[in-house]
């Protein structure tokens, strides 16, 4: 008897590295903390992207060597990194206004629920003894033009995250574009969510199954 | 790859349109985009709304906009200069209308474009004729006038120092509305006396990030307003 | 027959200089074009004054020489200024933010009428062919903690300007808290105008028949 | 003469009163002005409200303020943090009270109380609990929710550079809340790294113009709170 390996949908690592395919050259970028941090690792060659981090620095470079850690160059998660070539710092003022007034182009965030018209939850579980923090998320989603979100398709006990509405206070209304589960890309559009993309040895049927909502099948053959 | 740099101040305003809104940096002559001002002349787009503290000076620049019939509308603080009767007889003659705006309601009006907040309140011109017609309201026993944002389709701005992300820097006090005009504008075209290398401009000491300027074309040795004034040069 | 010169009330140049005594120490102060430049060169010495110009620089010096002269570096008025050691260059928004958020001590402005309760026309006679130009007059006498007024104390025909009513469109409500006319101080109070201060060989009286409202007299025994 | 400097901490925060609202710069540690907090602490003004990003690590600086029972009340965007008890527990515990705010929304209140903007609207929260109670508005088919300005006795923040004026500039990603703080506040109380003569800083570069800031106190070798936490460091 022989055993085989079949990878059944996509690793943390490849969402953030299907996401990063999306990032197109020129782009003025917003990572969330957690795996959509890691997205910037796997943007394609040859293409130049701007990271903006909301703590104040445009030209967010990569993790600081032991020499170059300076505890006053932090992003939005507190971690050191570095600036490039060709960055600027700027005061949280400043910085807002540039997340505000809808200058960054893509901003991918994590998700505890997403609803069919795109709304999302991400900062609170609304229990009652919890200490509500917000930080800039809701800043973010209502002021950058592109929201994806990164996210396991459901919870830890296999509960859908992907709603008809969501349960969890809102981070905002109406402001994802589009989703990278561990099992498909889906795109929130006017006709309800769109299913683009099946993540490997992962069937339509399955996902449906994991979804809380009725999505459309783009990869169906007419 | 990021590169802003176009080769001409013709290929920066080249798709500017009729009736586009266009923000023009400059507080008098220091600062004032004049060779992207004289490009937009030869462009010839039309019916304009501009937004600019002044309405020029002599017959260049931005007066030489204005007298060439470009633009429908100026919103402005201060459209009197002593040398320069463009403006005043098309505005008696009817031929162009006139928002008047404090100048500092003018800047945060703006600046309010680019920050994403559509509206706010100011303690400036309460009780005079430039609130007539507009909301007011009490906070802790002060009356405000409330104002809109005002965005722009194209600014048009002059910088000492940029780089091929667009980062900017400016000189004395002809930095005056380009920061804030660069973020209100969907489409910023600058021009730099000096084009430099990445890195060259210290990150504290930018002015204005990349992510506000679309592009750029360095202009080596602007042609100086007041001296063609004094010439009595007219464009074009 | 001799004839014997009597200085009647204070000179353009006077008027400045009265006003300069009243510019403490530590101040930042604002003045507008006309007779208010000239405070800067009566300010007492020994104090340290520092001035803002509106188009976006603090620490403005005295006029430049031929080879200081930039025309980037230029006053409210557009003429040539200097920047001292010390001085900041800022933009539009921040400068204004700095007059409208009551951070400048002191704004010197001329006027065309003042009324009892301190209100300002200075910017438009309201002729109906006039083209409107307000600058930022109504930005400064909404914001700055004092407003002083350089004026005649009439016009050239010899009409009052310190009125019950401007009847000009007004540039500011209440704002005028001390004018420095050619003929007097006068503070506005709650209690109405106080005359503080004569002119040289100037009366009360004369003060008062000028004047379109009731002076209270500061300087009378009791 | 103009000069700011001062000789100590203690100094520098002996004038904040009970009741005070004080704002407090950085974002995490990057930013805190460790030693004014410290002094603060000292001087043992109660009541305060405290505005600051978060709630502060371990048991110094910002958690040692709150956890010496000086706060009565915090306005901040994100009062968790991995290391540190204080704020959790008095929050449970019912002792201070919390005002949470979006973080952009919390730059925007501040700048616009430095800015003497009383309200202003923007999209951030609509839709969500944190715009409950609020006034909403619609300006061109687009909700937004009415926010108002915050403004404060004290500022303390922590800069680089600074001259006898005033001017500041600062390191990197810790210049922050800083700017906008120090326009918000009454009194602004800045510890520097270091004094430097009037003109060494390029007006050009200057971050805060000395206008913003009333007292300065050199403090050449700060606190690094990351180290003080890690090394379980209880303050005072």
């Amino acid at each position: 008897m022989s055993q085989q390996t079949v990878q059944l949908g996509w690793s943390r690592e490849q969402m953030a590295q299907r996401c990063a395919q999306d990032i197109k050259d020129g782009s003025y970028v917003n990572l969330g903390i957690g795996i959509p941090e890691k997205v910037a690792q796997y943007v394609p060659a040859g293409r130049e992207v701007i990271y903006h981090t909301e703590n104040g620095l445009l030209g967010m470079g990569t993790e600081p060597s032991a020499e170059e850690l300076d505890p006053d160059l932090i992003n939005a998660g507190k971690k050191p990194v570095t600036a490039i070539d060709g960055a600027a710092y700027f005061h949280h003022g400043d910085s807002f206004a540039m997340i505000r007034g809808k200058h960054i182009d893509i901003c991918v965030l994590g998700a505890m629920q997403v609803s069919e018209q795109g709304d999302l939850a991400n900062w609170s579980t609304g229990a009652p003894d919890a200490i509500p923090a917000v930080g800039g998320a809701m800043d973010l989603v209502a002021g950058v033009k592109t929201i994806y979100i990164i996210t396991q398709h459901t919870t830890k006990t296999g509960a859908a995250k992907i709603l008809p509405e969501c349960t969890f206070p809102l981070t905002g209304q109406g402001v994802v574009n589009r989703i990278y589960s561990d099992l498909a890309v889906i795109d929130v559009t006017e006709k309800g969510l769109v299913l683009i993309e099946l993540a490997p040895n992962i069937s339509f049927d399955y996902v449906q199954q994991k979804t809380g909502v009725s999505l459309i099948n783009a990869l169906k053959q007419e | 790859m990021i590169d802003k740099r176009v080769t001409s101040c013709a290929a920066a305003v080249a798709k500017i349109k009729d009736g586009d809104t266009v923000m023009i940096g400059g507080f008098g002559e220091a600062g004032s985009p004049i060779e992207l001002i004289h490009a937009l002349i030869d462009h010839g787009a039309k019916n304009l709304t501009v937004v600019n503290n002044n309405t020029g000076s002599g017959r260049v620049g931005l007066a030489a906009l204005i007298e060439n019939g470009q633009v429908a509308k100026m919103i402005c603080s201060y459209p009197r200069t002593a040398n320069s009767t463009v403006f005043p007889e098309l505005y008696h003659a009817g031929k162009i209308e006139l928002e008047l705006v404090p100048q500092g309601t003018l800047a945060e009006r703006i600046r309010a474009g680019g920050a994403g907040v559509p509206a706010f309140y100011t303690p400036t011109s309460v009780g005079t004729p430039l609130a007539a017609g507009k909301e007011s309201r009490t906070f802790e026993e002060q009356e405000y006038v409330m104002e809109r944002a005002i965005k722009a389709d194209f600014a048009l701005i002059q910088a000492k120092q940029a780089d091929r992300y667009g980062n900017l820097t400016f000189n004395k006090t002809a930095r005056n509305f380009a920061p804030i005009m660069a973020m209100a504008a969907t489409h910023t075209l600058v021009q730099t006396n000096e084009m430099v290398e990445l890195g060259e401009i210290d990150p504290e000491n930018v002015i204005t990030p990349g992510i506000f300027v679309n592009q750029i074309v360095e202009v080596s040795n602007p042609l100086q307003e007041s001296t063609l004034v004094k010439e009595g040069v007219v464009y074009p």
